[in-house]
């Protein structure tokens, strides 16, 4: 029983990473239609913007945060500006190829400006965890699901009640339209990216120091973010948010009662299983023919 | 109010308006008429802003518009219901509506602008929170009308508003139009419903081609026996 | 004129090893074949059905395994005590079950997933590559686990009771894969030159219409599901019997990227555009090789890429028959600006 | 005058680049400490490196590159194992010899390749080592979480079958994938289970992680970590104080050179890794190729020539002081088909309030 | 003309989204060689109808059957291949490909070779697709477009496209067709061009069902009307009869609109 309780709460404390990992994911394949390779790099950008702030230096974790974001926003302008731009009106694959391309360069840089030895930072919160009862979480995790919930919400309300999220929304559902209604599409196309990206380099700067920083660390997270994107339907934020809970309640319990090995397998079951049963993800919008 | 001169567009290499000279004076509807694949599209697009002319001018009060963005464009007061319905199949009804307020501010008239469209449309306010990509056909022009009312015009061009259209409800949209010129704003139509343009315009073009091949009251159009022979069906 | 193009390519790459001392620069023809055999198949998918399998390493990586084993022989305990064993066979067998096999998945795959499209089509390939891997990986009494299946004997040509000869060398290697390479790119282009292919297009372009004209769409895109994945398969196991050790690290994805790279470079939807991307993503690693430090190799391959899509955005084959065939009258379609037309 | 070329096929770019660049960082030091004084049969060696990108494919053909382009008579490679492992038919098909400085794969050695030559303890040298330190420590059953890959399969393994015979129970084997970074699911399960000793096999990054995590979700037990590749220093650094307490069988111990098997050499490795600027802790991985190269040029100079035959033969020769024990090989595998194994030394450290210490046992 | 037999019927069928009632409970009958409309307001019902009939909808309840065959649970491919094709409302071509090659498309189910005729290219395949070419052509002759074959389909003017869609329809060999809204966005004059083409496939023995706005057609070409409203049938007969439904007047064609109708 109390293993059972502590695979719970890993899984509410993973699925706020996955939730983070997706929320930004949404913006750019969910509602964009980019196939964004770069994600995982933006990752891990915003990660190492974090272990440049606060240990090379010496400036505060909690001041890195906002910097890493604001970092991400304009990191995320310039690719779009210099890589997407050009692309418009090209097909989804082909802008595909570009953020690949656009995903080597970036990881090589990242390695070439660092070098592949994972760094790690360290954190103002107690390394001693959070013990409740049976459970034992540590805060700097806490910190990270809060701040996941946080960034979630706020993403839900800028798409679904504001009008820069309306104007987001038409934008890529029909450009010229919403050039009609006078929708200035051009920075919407580059603000949607930077904000996308933004969110990317926020989860970086959370979990990197959650976890160790390295140039590939953003591959399986573009890989469990896209897979969290899909699961709760495209461009769905309260879907992206359940799908990464989900997904982290498979591999938990996948990982705890099945086989460790099969960890990620459970993860990846369960997505087929979902889209054999809902071909549009959990959340699937309303559609007609004819 | 709004006057072009020696417009040409092009398509890659191919010309779809060849040299379009009109004017549409202020109060008027102005109906612009012909076949398939004449340009008269292309026409409101390069108006709107979505086409940017290859040669040619467009002057809107005085101003050149040729090469402004349609935001721009809508900025000055010119307003474009595109032909083909052209919704956000993926937002509601009063988000479709709330987009095209997009660059007002004042919440009280675009509430009763709202109002304004969910009575002349009834349609609509029963499905104002549907989707808007699973309305029928019909009810996708009548919202994309709605929203096009939306912005405050001072001159609307609409592409084939009647399209798909109950005969009721195109009769009411005619109403409506009537009751934008009555209201002190411009239009500038497209109809294939050319009896009923030419009947209710101020004055017509008749595009053929990418050249206008004639212009006069509409009800001149009416009577003139190639307009009879190739538009009217007659 | 245009018909003898492909002829010609292969009359010429036929002299290859006649000419070629370097046996580094043969190794690497022979990969790049393999791998643009692999993308000639993804390209039926992508090009034709526009659906991305992004998991297409899958049948590659199930191609070479079941190649392999059916060469090494196994000893599996299925379930208590009940074991199943199979005796090494000659590898000619192994690549016909590769083959067999690998377009088994592709049925399973296409069938699985006949109602997801898209992205959602995208990431259950994903999904089953991954967990195709994690069965390579785990399931170690049979495959070895990374452990790695070593000493796989190489391609052995011949029939039963007549006799074999053993591919050890390079230029029986680079005319096996030539000679894939040719079959499947023959196979490829009479099923898209076809009926078939008009309806694996349709599918692409607009389902709804495609079935309202009485075309089984689900039929079709399983079909190219089986024929891609069968070829992936096929390459998977010449790869397989050329390197001689497969591990689970065939499923990385990065070789789906490469695939992936080689196709839409080339010019996805056209016959000759894996060829030209394999080509040319096939000799860029060794040129590079040559001046730049790893990273920096990295970067210029990815810099490359791009380059190529900005000044190409169809590719290149498409580019080039733009080129060659200038039919001026032909309207174009200008997706530009201003797609203001009903759908 | 000519030189010496020697073949280095190690992964620069890739998820392995990390320590492949320490490798050869090492292999660096070698060759530049022989050639200062006078090379090898008087001629300077010459390193001709090459990025295997992480990359099975990339391997075989560099190896290919090595052997037919550079002419390269003798080759270290490749860091992981499927990458060794990739390399290998190429070495029977061009009859170059191959000195593998760190996969672990019990494979390599036994598949019947006599072109190989290994100095990196596969596990069942290393479990092998550990026994007789077993009895003087307080275990009476291990889970193991390890590496899913041949290294850590294999140390799983070879543990826990000599756990076994030391009457110690062997638990739950659980496995991660090798790039994740979230093991708590496994963690919370070893946490439930009744054994008082976990046993991790895994690289540096990953372990750190596997640490912290533990911290973490409380748990308490003894932690034990095999491998060799786990840089003490790093863990310190980067666990904080969830590396308290933990105990690593390490291969190299560089934070006390004096009493290493070769101190001399130790010494001069370690001043020279810290003078060209690169970061302490790698010298735990990059020592390997320092050993690699140092017996490649031993081979060489018994060799009397720089030929993959005669450098072939002298390898079974060689005996070399290296910076954790004599390198001298033993034959493995079929019979008439041998491959080389060297058996190194493993040492037992413990992480005491962030300090390594040798406990006296 | 032969004795009237029942070609589509129509049995009790509902349709629901959600908790919106689309079709409430449809019956109706299109007799064969028959030219029925279906018309009705906006949101009525007409395409869900189509929907329902053609597979891609599955009716909440109800029953549809063509010739005998119950169409429960087939899928619009199936249904296509007894002979019921539809065209939508939405311009639905294949953009990116020439006319031509649209139609061939079209005319998949006339092909005759298998998979290994394709594969090995055998003789049956080349005749095959030469008669598919001559098809082609015929039907594009025929619906009066065969000038713009090597045209892309997505740079077509919107009413040439739709004349595409049209003859995409015909290339599955129907033996009924549904037309959605065939001539919207056409002007009086292709209108008429389109009446034309009708009274051709009529000639051929086809049955139509139209679903169309434009009453002077719709009253100038129909054998029968069937008006729906809120998904109910509020009325069923003759165009004279329907013209004059005070029903049908006040709910769709209004005032003006009747006497445009009375016009035709
Ligand atoms: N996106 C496009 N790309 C290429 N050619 C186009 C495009 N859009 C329109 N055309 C061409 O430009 C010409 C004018 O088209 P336009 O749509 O303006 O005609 P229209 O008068 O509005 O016709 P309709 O009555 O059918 O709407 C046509 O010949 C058409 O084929
Ligand atoms: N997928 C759907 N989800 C929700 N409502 C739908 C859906 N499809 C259709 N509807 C609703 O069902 C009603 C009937 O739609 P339908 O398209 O059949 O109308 P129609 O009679 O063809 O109208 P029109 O003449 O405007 O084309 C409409 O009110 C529409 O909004
Ligand atoms: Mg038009
Ligand atoms: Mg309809």
């Amino acid at each position: 029983m109390s293993e059972f309780l502590q695979h719970i709460a890993n899984t509410l404390i993973l699925g706020g990473t996955y939730a983070l990992l997706g929320i930004g994911l949404t913006l750019i394949f969910g509602i964009m239609r980019v196939v964004n390779f770069t994600h995982g790099e933006l990752y891990t950008f915003g990660a190492y913007f974090v272990f440049l702030i606060s240990s090379v230096l010496g400036l505060n974790f909690l001041l890195a945060l906002p910097v890493a974001i604001i970092a991400g926003l304009v990191l995320g302008a310039l690719i779009e500006l210099l890589l997407l731009r050009p692309m418009r009106g090209a097909d989804i694959d082909t802008t595909m190829l570009v953020m690949i391309g656009a995903m080597i360069v970036m990881q090589n840089s990242e390695q070439l400006v660092w070098g592949g030895v994972a760094k790690s930072v360290s954190t103002p919160f107690p390394e001693t965890p959070l013990v409740i009862g049976p459970v034992s979480v540590s805060y700097l995790r806490v910190f990270v699901l809060v701040m996941a919930l946080l960034l979630i919400a706020a993403t839900y309300v800028l798409i679904n009640r504001t009008k820069l999220g309306k104007a987001m929304r038409a934008t890529f559902q029909d450009r010229d339209t919403a050039a009609l209604m006078g929708v200035n599409v051009r920075a919407i196309y580059t603000a949607t990216f930077a904000i996308g990206s933004s969110l990317a380099a926020a989860a970086g700067a959370l979990l990197g120091p959650a976890y160790v920083i390295s140039p590939h660390m953003g591959d399986i997270a573009s890989l469990k973010a896209f897979a969290i994107v899909i699961l709760g339907g495209l461009g769905n934020i309260t879907g992206a948010a359940i799908g990464g809970f989900i997904l982290a309640l498979a591999e938990e319990l996948g990982a705890g009662y099945v086989s460790s090995g099969y960890r990620d397998a459970m993860g990846f079951l369960i997505i087929i299983a979902v889209l054999l049963i809902k071909p549009t993800g959990l959340f699937a919008r309303a559609e007609r023919i004819g | 109010m709004l006057e072009v001169r020696d417009l040409e567009c092009r398509y890659g290499s191919v010309a779809a308006l060849k040299s379009v000279s009109l004017s549409v004076e202020k109060g008027q509807i102005v109906a612009l008429i012909g076949a398939n694949g004449a340009g008269k599209s292309t026409m409101l697009r390069s108006l709107s802003g979505l086409l940017v002319p290859s040669r040619g001018s467009i002057m809107f009060d005085g101003e050149d518009i040729a090469r402004c963005s349609p935001p721009q464009v809508l900025k000055r007061g010119i307003t474009h219901c595109p032909e083909g319905r052209h919704v956000f199949p993926d937002m509601s009804v009063e988000e479709n509506l709330d987009m095209g307020a997009y660059l007002r501010r004042d919440m009280a008239g675009i509430a009763a602008d709202r109002a304004q469209i969910f009575e002349q449309f009834p349609r609509l306010a029963e499905r104002r929170k549907q989707i808007a990509g699973t309305l029928s056909g019909g009810e996708q022009q009548m919202l994309a009308i709605g929203r096009a009312l939306m912005s405050r015009p001072k001159l609307v061009l609409f592409d084939e508003p009647s399209l798909g259209l109950a005969p009721n409800i195109v009769e009411r949209v005619f109403e409506i139009i009537a009751q934008i010129r009555a209201d002190g704003a411009t239009v500038l139509m497209v109809e294939q419903n050319a009896y009923a343009a030419l009947e209710m315009c101020d004055y017509a073009y008749l595009l053929e081609s990418g050249v206008i091949a004639t212009s006069g009251k509409g009800a001149d159009l009416i009577d003139n026996p190639h307009v009879q022979a190739a538009y009217l069906g007659g | 004129m245009r018909r003898f193009v492909p002829v010609i390519v292969v009359a010429l790459l036929a002299t290859v090893p006649l000419w070629l001392g370097d046996p580094y620069i043969l190794n690497a023809f022979i990969t790049t074949g393999i791998f643009t055999i692999a993308a000639m198949s993804l390209n039926l998918l992508l090009g034709y059905t526009g659906q991305l399998s992004l998991g297409h390493v899958a049948f590659f990586g199930i191609g070479a395994y079941v190649s392999a084993l059916t060469a090494l022989g196994f000893d599996v305990e299925l379930f208590d005590g009940f074991h199943v064993v199979h005796e090494p066979w000659p590898v000619i067998y192994g690549f016909i079950l590769a083959i067999v096999i690998a377009g088994l998945c592709g049925y399973l795959v296409g069938k699985l997933s006949f109602r997801v499209r898209g992205a959602y089509f995208v990431i259950v390939t994903i999904s089953f590559a991954e967990v195709v891997r994690l069965v390579a990986l785990n399931w170690v009494e049979l495959t070895q686990g990374p452990l790695a299946l070593t000493n796989i004997p190489p391609v052995t040509l011949g029939l039963p009771g007549i006799g074999y000869a053993n591919l050890y060398g390079k230029t029986g290697n680079y005319y096996l894969v030539l000679g894939v390479g040719v079959i499947a790119y023959v196979v490829i282009k009479h099923l898209v030159q076809s009926r078939i292919g008009r309806a694996m297009i349709a599918l692409k372009e607009n389902e709804s219409l495609a079935l309202s004209v009485g075309i089984n769409v689900t039929r079709y895109l399983v079909l190219a599901a089986i024929v891609s994945a069968a070829i992936a398969g096929a390459a998977g196991s010449l790869y397989a019997h050329y390197l001689r050790i497969i591990d689970p690290d065939i499923f990385l994805f990065l070789y789906t990227v490469t695939m992936v790279i080689m196709v839409i470079t080339g010019g996805k939807g056209t016959l000759a555009g894996p060829v030209v991307g394999g080509a040319l993503f096939g000799a860029i690693p060794v040129i590079v090789r040559s001046f730049a430090a790893p990273e920096v190799q990295w970067i210029l391959y990815g810099a490359f890429m791009i380059a190529i899509i900005f000044v190409l955005p169809q590719g290149i084959v498409p580019a080039i028959e733009r080129w060659f065939a200038p039919r001026p009258s032909k309207k174009q379609l200008v997706a530009s600006q201003s797609s203001v037309s009903a759908e | 005058q000519e030189s010496i070329k020697i073949g280095v096929n190690e992964p620069l770019t890739g998820p392995f680049a990390a320590s492949g660049t320490y490798v050869t960082n090492g292999a660096r030091i070698a060759a530049d400490e022989i050639n200062a004084k006078g090379g090898v049969l008087g001629k300077k060696l010459e390193l001709v490196i090459e990025d295997n990108k992480s990359n099975p494919t990339e391997a075989a053909a560099v190896t290919e590159k090595l052997v037919t382009r550079d002419k390269v008579p003798v080759i270290m490679g490749a860091w992981g194992s499927s990458l060794t492992l990739a390399s290998m038919p190429k070495l029977m098909e061009y009859q170059v010899p191959m000195l593998v400085e760190t996969s672990s794969s019990g494979k390599i050695t036994t598949s019947g390749n006599p072109y190989i030559f290994r100095i990196s303890p596969p596990s069942s040298v290393e479990a092998a080592a550990f026994k007789p330190m077993v009895p003087k420590m307080t275990i009476k059953k291990v889970d193991f979480l390890v590496i899913n890959n041949d290294w850590g399969r294999g140390a799983a393994e070879d543990f826990g079958k000599m756990l076994k015979g030391e009457n110690i129970q062997v638990g739950l084997v659980e496995t991660m994938d090798q790039s994740a970074q979230d093991m708590s699911a496994q963690l919370a399960k070893i946490k439930a289970s009744d054994a008082d000793t976990l046993m991790v096999t895994t690289a540096v990054e990953q372990l750190t992680l596997v640490l912290k995590q533990a911290a973490a979700l409380g748990m308490k037990k003894q932690i034990i970590t095999t491998g060799g590749s786990q840089n003490p220093d790093q863990l310190i650094a980067q666990a904080g104080s969830a590396a308290n307490g933990t105990i690593h069988l390490a291969t190299f111990a560089p934070w006390q050179p004096d009493s290493t098997p070769n101190p001399q050499a130790a010494k001069y490795f370690i001043g020279e890794w810290k003078k060209r600027g690169f970061d302490f802790p790698g010298v735990t991985e990059s020592f390997r190729g320092y050993d690699g190269i140092r017996t490649i040029a031993a081979a060489i100079e018994k060799a009397g020539k720089p030929e993959p035959e005669a450098i072939r033969a002298a390898f079974w020769n060689v005996d070399v002081k290296g910076l954790n024990g004599d390198i001298k090989f033993q034959k493995q595998g079929p019979s008439g088909k041998e491959s080389g194994q060297s058996v190194p030394n493993v040492y037992l450290i413990k992480i005491d309030d962030g300090k390594v210490v040798v406990p006296t046992m | 003309m032969t004795a009237i037999v029942p070609a589509l019927t129509i049995e009790h069928v509902a349709v629901h989204f959600g908790g919106l009632v689309a079709i409430a409970d449809m019956n109706f009958v299109v007799n064969g060689g028959e030219l029925l409309s279906l018309i009705g307001p906006n949101g009525a019902g007409k395409t869900t109808a189509f929907n329902v009939i053609t597979g891609f909808l599955k009716p909440s309840k109800g029953e549809v059957r063509y010739r005998g065959t119950s169409l429960n649970g087939l899928k619009p491919h199936q249904v296509a291949s007894l002979g019921l094709v539809r065209t939508f409302q939405r311009t639905s071509v294949f953009r990116a490909h020439s006319v031509f090659d649209n139609v061939l498309t079209g005319l998949h189910l006339s092909g005759r070779s298998n998979l290994l005729d394709t594969l090995l290219r055998l003789p049956r395949e080349r005749a095959s697709e030469q008669e598919l070419h001559d098809a082609a052509w015929e039907i594009l002759t025929l619906v009066g477009i065969d000038k713009q074959a090597h045209e892309l389909a997505g740079a077509l003017p919107y009413g040439d496209q739709r004349l595409l869609g049209v003859a995409l329809a015909l290339a599955a060999k129907p033996s009924m067709l549904l037309l959605d809204e065939p001539v919207s966005g056409m002007n009086a004059s292709e209108t008429g061009r389109f009446m034309r083409l009708l009274a051709k496939l009529r000639d051929r023995g086809m049955t139509i069902l139209l679903v169309e706005h434009d009453m002077p057609m719709v009253m100038g070409v129909s054998d029968r009307i069937v008006v729906l409203n809120y998904g109910r049938i509020i009325a069923e007969g003759p165009p004279a009869a329907i013209r004059e439904d005070p029903e049908v007047i006040r709910a769709y064609l209004g005032q003006a609109g009747a006497k445009r109708a009375a016009h035709a």
